[in-house]
């Protein structure tokens, strides 16, 4: 059986700085083995340890999606050792990737059904792979809103992207930032609570919300859903812990008896509210 | 000192019932024979569970750090000396505290105890000068001089240095002690002896940072040895990485340390890393004349600089 | 340094002016020829933990 | 299963039989320093006269520091960069005089590394390798609570052979798997005799054991009442966290992972970590889940008594043996904290 706790070889092949503070940047790494490659079959949701030899590993969530073949994409934010150290990495550069780790969106659940996307700041990067992941499989789902927010346009992720999810019209896309002073700004300009109060579609058994974004955000997004009358059940979290192994094995993870890295890192809000530990 | 505990309890009720503090800092009978537990007791009803006897090792000091509560607190010669730090360093404030001094005969080495009975101790007994332990059917009396930890038996300040009620009279301070005969040993091994000495020391060392947790003066919100970036120390048990520890550890307390002996009493492997500290505070003593946590308004000798100073292998 | 074993010649300390460039010349000179004439240390030598 | 007689001449030669095939893991003492489990040197006999040892056992499987992978950093090297997997010595290895609390143990952190999903290479294949061979608790001690989760003085979980002192001073030794039969046969240990004779002596010792601990209620607790019961401000206050629990736990499986690179060659490695620690679930961006020192010791307890109770259902995550109650320094006792988890009732 293969060692879970050895990552796989892969090259740097690009480096896009996302935001103008230059805080994240996405690589897109090859395989070095195209037998690691075949291997790498991953779903929307889901992340892996990136791996920099002498420095650590990393959790980050898979910012490419699966329909995307021959390379995968990871958008990091420089915080810690490892991160940090990423930022000064260079094309060519070799690390390691071990993955796909945790749960996914529950995509078959999903299917047939509306999805509004709430995402904020830099957790946007699954939900980019969901994005893709859906578009690519647009027939398989109603109605699609994204409501994605930043404090300012220079720190959103994916411009190129979103704008041109936006100009295709075959999804909702609601962009807005906390506040700008660019006048030629033609989205949105407030809280994304705010945004989803105004934008989101109404609440029903087939309507799920897959929220993901920093902690103030989900706070206070949650009355929101509440009050548009999104179940618990309907309401799509993915959490963010410190992890080491991925594997549900080193213990740091948990909540209550779950552990983020294997039975997570998506929760139904319902589960969430039924977990002991710290949230 | 044993009858003690009526005066503090008294105290604790009055400081707790006149709402001149929130909580009182103090000890409660353990589960095991010759433990306490350093506990806290808000409600006046609750003053009953504090206890005191030659078990009271832990330094109460150590629960002080960042506190922002009225707090009386109960304190042995050690546990004033670090408070005296506290206030030194700004952990805490003085009008925050309510000292209860506890003039200290020294605490019992109950390690020691169980070690020389040789077998489960069941009961435990003390009298003013004497520890009786029973179990097995048999039963051993001590006398406590015998049986103190050996920081007690060489300790010099055994009165609280600062305090605002005393739980007891003042008790004489020991005069006629040796307190560096172990360091002077080490001292003069060639440097050889004196390597393989502490290598085989730390040899059990499991690196659990027990002896840094339990120490009061080591509050900073991220050890060294906890820094990733940079990283300066290795985290497995490899010999350099664990010395590397005990070393610098020592060092961060040179001149604040008062030898209250939390670390070794914290040490589940029993190390003797008094070792280390004793031998910079006796440095400090030799060069400085300086002891550490006796005086409030007087900077460490490390933390100011005299142009007397002595310049000790400096080129 | 001296007290845990470590060679009391592998440490020195001295006070340098940034205007002495002539004494940090010499304690260079002379730390260096100290330690040279020590050797290679082999205390605080970290080798690769033995495998498990 | 049946029992063999085994004298103190047989024990002897048995013994350097065994040295040709298998590693030998024992009890050790060094003088000034408490006993402690040891691979033993050739000629060196297991100390089986230590009540238990110090520490326990669970490094012989799990080292507190282990080599995971190596690497080279240096460009010029083909495979730089790639992680490459260490020959481990995984041939088989007698661990002798395991007590049957630090056996038990075994299997409870068998759970963890060991599950459908995944397989932890380390830990098993060590595992694998080890034949257990266990030494019956005839006194067992006064903070010795193995009868009250779920195992006993002369338990069997977790062990391949159990030794018993015998009155002549040589052991009986009850076999319990065919590891351990074979493991006997090599050892020239075949001399049969009454398994009858067993029985008494375990009961006997069982009832020796003094302290009892409560644990029927906590399954049946809900563990956000437990979660968010008002006790853990008070148990957790004493608390240094210095994480000795953790360490001397035989059933505490948490790790660390790190990287350390000298020049250019580097390794990957794991060390044993501990939930009492501020650093164990530090996240990067300055954020803690458990940030008190009460936060990090209701984990601990919530895990080993109720998590662990709830995910596995297969019992507490502790056996008893007393080591956490011993060494804490501040005298935190899990029977205590499981008395008042089991009897717990919401307001």
């Amino acid at each position: 059986m293969q060692n879970p706790y050895l990552p796989m070889p892969v090259r740097i092949d690009e480096i896009v700085t996302e935001t103008e503070d230059k805080m994240l940047k996405t690589f897109k790494f090859v395989f070095l083995n195209k037998e690691d490659e075949e291997r790498f079959q991953h779903k929307a949701g889901q992340f892996a340890e990136l791996s920099v030899p002498g420095k650590g590993e990393v959790p980050i969530g898979i910012a490419s999606s699966p329909t995307e073949k021959g390379y995968v994409k990871f958008t990091v934010n420089k915080t810690g050792l490892v991160t940090g150290y990423m930022h000064t990495m260079k094309v060519g550069d070799i690390m390691g990737i071990r993955g796909p780790l945790g749960n996914w969106y529950p995509w078959e659940t999903l299917e047939g059904k509306n999805v509004v996307i709430i995402g904020g700041g830099f957790a946007f990067s699954t939900l980019r792979a969901s994005i893709v992941y859906m578009l690519a499989n647009r027939n398989k789902f109603k109605d699609i809103h994204v409501i994605y927010g930043s404090r300012m346009p220079s720190l959103l992720l994916y411009r190129d992207e979103l704008a041109a999810w936006e100009a295709a019209g075959d999804i909702a896309m609601h962009i807005t930032v906390d506040g700008t002073d660019d006048p030629d700004w033609k989205y949105n300009v407030g809280f994304v609570p705010t945004i989803t109060e105004q934008k989101a579609p109404p609440a029903d058994a087939d309507t799920y919300a897959i929220v993901c974004g920093p902690p103030a955000m989900i706070r206070f997004t949650q009355p929101v859903l509440d009050n548009l009358g999104y179940s618990h059940d309907n309401i799509i979290n993915s959490l963010e812990k410190r992890m080491k192994c991925g594997i549900g094995i080193c213990g740091r993870c948990n909540i209550g008896d779950q552990y983020v890295c294997k039975d997570g890192p998506v929760f139904t809000l319902n589960t969430l509210n039924h977990m002991a530990g710290e949230k | 000192m044993i009858g003690y505990i009526d005066k503090i309890r008294e105290v604790a009720l009055k400081l707790l019932n006149e709402e001149k503090v929130d909580m009182v800092i103090g000890y409660r009978q353990g589960s095991l024979p010759m433990m306490t537990e350093p506990c806290f007791v808000k409600r006046p009803e609750d003053v009953e569970t504090l206890i005191w006897d030659s078990n009271c090792r832990i330094n109460l000091a150590a629960y002080l750090m960042d506190r922002k509560e009225k707090i009386g607190i109960i304190a042995k010669g050690c546990d004033s000396r670090n408070i005296i730090n506290h206030l030194v360093e700004n952990k805490i404030k003085r009008e925050q505290l309510v000292i209860i001094g506890a003039p200290c005969k020294g605490m019992i080495d109950n390690k020691a105890i169980a070690l020389q009975f040789g077998q489960d101790i069941d009961e435990y007994q003390e009298t003013e000068d004497q520890i009786t332990v029973k179990g097995g059917g048999t039963e051993k009396t001590f006398q406590k001089v015998d049986v103190l930890q050996e920081n007690c038996a060489i300790c010099n300040h055994r009165n609280p240095v600062v305090y605002d009620e005393l739980a007891g009279d003042l008790v004489e301070e020991q005069t006629d002690i040796d307190r560096y005969e172990d360091i002077r040993k080490i001292e003069a091994m060639d440097i050889d002896e004196k390597w393989n000495f502490f290598e085989d020391m730390l040899s059990t060392c499991i690196r659990c940072y027990a002896c840094r947790n339990a120490c009061p003066l080591c509050y900073c919100p991220t050890c060294f040895v906890d820094e990733s970036k940079p990283q300066w120390v290795g985290k497995s048990n490899d010999p350099n990485d664990t010395r590397t520890f005990h070393f610098l550890r020592a060092f961060h307390c040179a001149g604040r340390c008062t030898d209250c002996g939390a670390c070794e009493r914290a040490c589940p492997m029993d190390i003797p890393v008094r070792l280390f500290t004793k031998k910079l505070g006796k440095d400090c003593l030799d060069l400085y004349g300086w002891e550490a946590g006796l005086d409030p308004e007087q900077r460490p000798p490390l933390d100011t600089f005299k142009p007397d100073d002595p310049n000790v292998g400096m080129k | 340094m001296e007290y845990m074993g470590i060679d009391r010649d592998r440490l020195h300390f001295s006070w340098v002016s940034s205007a002495e460039a002539s004494k940090f010349i010499t304690v260079v000179k002379e730390v260096t020829a100290s330690v040279k004439a020590l050797g290679p240390a082999t205390k605080f030598v970290k080798d690769r933990r033995q495998v498990s | 299963m049946k029992v063999i007689q085994i004298d103190t001449n047989q024990w002897t030669e048995g013994l350097a039989k065994l040295e040709g095939s298998y590693r030998m893991f024992g009890p050790a003492e060094t003088e000034g320093k408490y006993p402690e489990f040891k691979e033993l040197e050739k000629g060196d006999v297991p100390n089986l006269n230590v009540s238990n040892t110090h520490l326990s056992a669970k490094s012989v499987v799990y080292p507190q520091s282990e080599v995971m992978f190596e690497y080279t950093l240096d460009e010029a090297k083909e495979d730089h960069h790639q992680l490459r997997e260490i020959e481990k010595d995984y041939s088989p290895r007698a661990v002798f005089g395991i007590r049957p609390c630090d056996a038990a143990a075994n299997l409870i952190i068998q759970r963890n590394f060991d599950s459908k999903e995944y397989r932890d290479p380390y830990w098993v294949d060590a595992f694998e390798s080890c034949v257990f061979i266990g030494h019956a608790c005839e006194n067992p001690g006064a903070t010795c609570f193995c009868t009250s989760v779920g195992f006993g003085p002369f338990n069997e979980d977790g062990l391949d052979l159990l030794l018993v002192e015998s009155d002549n001073g040589g052991f009986l030794a009850k076999v319990i798997t065919d590891k351990g039969a074979v493991l006997a046969k090599s050892a020239g240990w075949e001399t049969e005799t009454d398994a009858a004779a067993l029985e008494p002596l375990k009961e006997a010792a069982e009832a020796k054991i003094r302290s009892k601990v409560n644990t029927d209620q906590l399954a049946k607790q809900d563990a956000k009442d437990l979660f968010d019961a008002p006790i853990w401000e008070d148990i957790g206050f004493a608390c240094l966290n210095c994480g000795t629990c953790t360490y001397s736990c035989p059933t505490c499986w948490c790790f660390d992972i790190q990287d350390e690179v000298k020049d250019k060659s580097g390794i990957r490695m794991r060390n044993w970590d501990s939930c009492m620690y501020p650093l164990f679930t530090l996240e990067g961006s300055g954020h803690n889940p458990r940030p008190e020192k009460h936060h990090r010791i209701r984990q601990r307890f919530m895990h080993k008594l109720k998590y662990y109770v709830d995910k596995y259902q297969a019992g507490v995550q502790c056996v008893g043996c007393g080591r956490c109650v011993r060494l804490c320094p501040v005298n935190i006792d899990i029977r205590t904290v499981c008395e008042k988890m089991n009897s717990y009732k919401p307001a």
